[in-house]
């Protein structure tokens, strides 16, 4: 577990990419995990059902909020209907390092919002699914 | 003392369980025939609780740390058993509870206090243990919706004569799948499908009827059904209820505190999801657990074997009741090992139930006497208390033999 | 490991808990400091289960056969032993629930229904646990009261300035003598005569006094008192409501079914007399009688002799924790052993205390993290979260040292 | 507990003395054991504070019914206030022998009953005064 805080989670952690909120969001989610309290709430702006830009807000611990940083990083120029279909999987290959379970949702969080944004509807837990 | 001609997996299911290899104060062999009231524990349960208390307990969901995530998974996981059990359509639809009857309070509360009003019925049975009549009575009051009984006959067989003229107005329906004082094996199939017809919810009182056959929620249709550990080889203190997962979604939470909520400032609460919104404060995580150690225990024995031992043996225990009806023994209820369960009651002359479990308590012998938790059952058929015995995974047809020799020495004290 | 000049003591006290001498799946010693979640048990408790469930496990109150009569005898007996230790009035005054949460819930349907009309009020403080406040936003919305907060300070202390103002109008005052968040003893000897004095009824929530402190519910005088077994060495599922009697006897019940009923017929029922008016269908039996033994195992060791002992680490801590102040360490509450029990909250510079655990768990060290179902005193205060380090009997300054040196390896990762 | 079915118990039980209602009584009352549901009701009548008759009518297990029967036959020409004052060992030394604790109240049925009507209000169970 002490591998996980490698430099760039603290780095995305510390400075977290897309940090903020859109003056006028197309859509917009936000959620926490009940069971730590974290929070992030997901602006997006779409074009023509792409994402074209996106800020995300959030409290909580290193690995949701570098979770989310990197996610929003990733998606930009995505459809959104791919958006809504990311698997847990690519959270995962962006924090590059294993998660143990107790910490799965934290990581998770970000996608459960941005799954959310997506759909237009609370999204489950990646996860879980 | 055990007869040798037993089946080698009945002997081995006797070892499970310690108590079962223990001798009475007086030196007997324990003929423990009161598994309806609660049953007895194999090892592999209590040392689930050994092994929880000795090498991981703490509190859970919200820990972070090694043993923390290793009780979270356990108790979630003896969730799902709970729910592979029962058949539920997922484990969100079991919600832990003290026993039966917290289960169906739970309920009356949160469904029962929403959802009728004055003019409504609530349809139960005559054979109901207080546990799914008293909580029925009081919400009636709390609502002013009618208090409606199936009857039961002479037999203690539920007469559906009239079904459909009980269902008109009927909201709720709540039934015991087993009754605990006869045995009786309700139709379920009959009631079930006409009071979804008649636009009623069903409240299924599994407590008899989860330790003794296979139950399928999903296949017989139920909308909740409670059930308790304590008399399927789980510890005291857990039971659960299943509820189909569109009712639970629209029902108020019952009991507040921790881990029921989602976010709480000092105005406001928003309530967690299933199966958390309905399990306020710390759970009994560790009877959790050991409860899905039972179900493993009893799901390799396979509930059709359950079934049909506890049939084998009933048939066999009303063959040699029929020896004693000479010396005054009436027995009540269907008196039929296809139409009950795992429980037989009677009476010996004119000994009080409660002088007969006295003298069958000297020979090592535990029967329950009195009313079972069914007074008006009781008045309604004449009998001011039953002796009650009742046979689960680990009793013989030796268990039987010894009941009946000591029912014949009662009769010589009181000279029948 | 643990250092030598331990009082034999307590080194006997580590003894006594098998989970203590065990090593984590990194072969780490564990240093459980999360015990205002859950305590870990002594084997004498572990052992009370195993008896019970190996020996004399039945149903209590209405079996006449001998190990019937055992578990009843010793399912009563705790229930005695828990009313010597908060020194309730008698025995029928402790009533058996689930937890604190359930305790305190109780109250809130029978007392509270019953009991409050739009324009009377409900007084709670800020610093309480969800369960302590959630059921009582409920109740509040129910019956049309109103929700007032006694006020914290900045450090965590109760603010009695308007007191008097607060009270007007009050009919229920409810607070926790100890905050599990902070560790704040809450300055009860004020509070309470002046509640009475208005006319309102006083509920502590003991769930953390209770374990840490000798408590006297009648020299408090207070009308109902919950706490948690398994915060107090005993099992999980099992905890307890202190209630006057002449409150709980004008009291309706809460749950329905058998047990706590007297006499019942298909139409009306009439009700037990105390405490089993309040106890519904199958108690947590085996876990009642191990709570007993709970109690036994801690009145050996003296309340005071844990109050001290618990002084004494958190002395400790305190001095300690002042050397990583210059790494960033932010200690929350009165940081004042005097003015706490058991739990200090903490954060690290801006290591998340998530994250903060996580890296603890891998030196074997258990701490929380989170909001510790203080939602609102947690926004309050302006703290997304706080890590938290609660001491038990079994815990030394050896774990104290332990927790130290994990924290300034986690500065060193964080860079700090 | 088997040596407990004497044969004078076993006649009480079988013929009990005084059973059945008094036309008129002065006092009465009538209680039930919740944990098993015998059932006692005793009517005395009186003069001059003193019990110059009495009967009771029950149902029950031997112990209770035998028990109660002996009862009644002790407290003809009785002060009520003696007999609101009779002490559980007057029971056990009527049934003679030992009972064993779960069946204490059965044996104790009839004298809390008995001490209801002279109290003129429920009164406890006598073992645990
Ligand atoms: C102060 C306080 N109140 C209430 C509770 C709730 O206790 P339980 O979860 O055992 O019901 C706790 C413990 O979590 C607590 O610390
Ligand atoms: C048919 C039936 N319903 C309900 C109950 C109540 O179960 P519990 O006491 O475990 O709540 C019982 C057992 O006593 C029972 O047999």
């Amino acid at each position: 577990m002490d591998d996980f805080y490698k430099e760039y989670i603290l780095d995305h952690y510390r400075n977290p990419r897309n940090f903020g909120r859109l003056e006028s969001p197309d859509v917009t989610a936000q959620d926490n995990n009940p069971l730590c309290g974290d929070e992030i709430r997901i602006d997006l702006a779409l074009n023509d059902g792409v994402v074209s830009d996106v800020r995300f807000t959030g409290k909580g611990c290193a690995i949701s909020q570098a979770s989310a940083s990197m996610l929003t990083e990733s998606i930009k120029g995505k459809r959104l209907e791919d958006v809504a279909k990311l698997p847990p999987q690519a959270v995962l290959d962006n924090v590059g390092i294993g998660i143990s379970p107790t910490r799965m949702r934290c990581a998770m969080l970000g996608l459960k919002v941005l799954k959310s944004a997506a759909l237009g509807e609370i999204a489950g837990w990646p996860d879980e699914e | 003392m055990i007869a040798q001609r037993l089946d080698p997996k009945l002997e081995r299911v006797i070892d499970d369980f310690p108590i079962l290899n223990r001798k009475t104060s007086r030196g007997k062999r324990l003929v423990y025939l009161d598994s309806a009231a609660t049953s007895q524990k194999p090892q592999c349960v209590i040392d689930a609780l050994t092994e929880y208390y000795s090498e991981y307990n703490a509190n859970i969901h919200r820990g972070v740390y090694e043993i923390a995530a290793r009780a979270t998974d356990a108790f979630e996981g003896a969730r799902a058993k709970v729910a592979r059990f029962v058949n539920a359509g997922e484990p969100a639809e079991i919600i832990w509870t003290r026993n039966t009857t917290e289960a169906i309070n739970l309920v009356s509360y949160s469904w029962g206090l929403n959802n009728l009003k004055p003019g409504d019925a609530i349809l139960v049975t005559q054979l109901e243990h207080h546990s799914n009549l008293v909580p029925w009575q009081l919400l009636a009051e709390k609502t002013g919706a009618a208090l409606r009984f199936i009857p039961v006959d002479a037999h203690g067989l539920h007469d559906l004569t009239n079904l459909e003229r009980l269902l008109e107005g009927t909201k709720l329906v709540a039934l015991s799948q087993v009754s605990n004082t006869l045995g009786t094996i309700a139709p379920l199939e009959r009631i079930i499908p006409a009071a979804h017809a008649a636009g009623a919810i069903v409240v299924i009182d599994g407590a008899q009827a989860a330790p003794n056959m296979p139950v399928d929620v999903q296949a017989m249709d139920v909308d909740f059904f409670a059930a308790s550990g304590h008399k399927m080889c789980a510890p005291t203190g857990i039971g659960f209820l299943y509820g189909k997962r569109a009712l639970l979604d629209a029902m108020p939470p019952f009991l507040a505190g921790g881990d029921m909520i989602r976010r709480v400032s000092y105005e406001k609460t928003t309530f967690n999801e299933l199966p958390w919104k309905f399990e306020a404060g710390t759970s009994n995580i560790a009877d959790a657990i050991a409860f899905g150690t039972a179900i493993d225990y009893l799901s390799e024995l396979g509930m059709d074997w359950v079934r049909d031992h506890e049939h084998a043996v009933m048939t066999y225990a009303f063959k040699r009741f029929k020896e004693l009806q000479e010396r005054g023994l009436l027995v009540y209820g269907p008196n039929d090992p296809d139409l009950v369960a795992d429980v037989v009651s009677f009476n010996l002359g004119d000994i009080h139930p409660h002088d007969l479990a006295s003298i069958l308590d000297t020979d090592g012998i535990c029967i329950r006497a009195g009313h079972h938790c069914t007074m008006p059952l009781m008045e309604k058929m004449g009998w001011p208390a039953t002796a009650r015995a009742s046979f689960y995974i680990y009793n013989t047809e030796a268990d039987v033999d010894a009941l009946i020799e000591s029912l014949l020495k009662a009769a010589r004290l009181f000279k029948l």
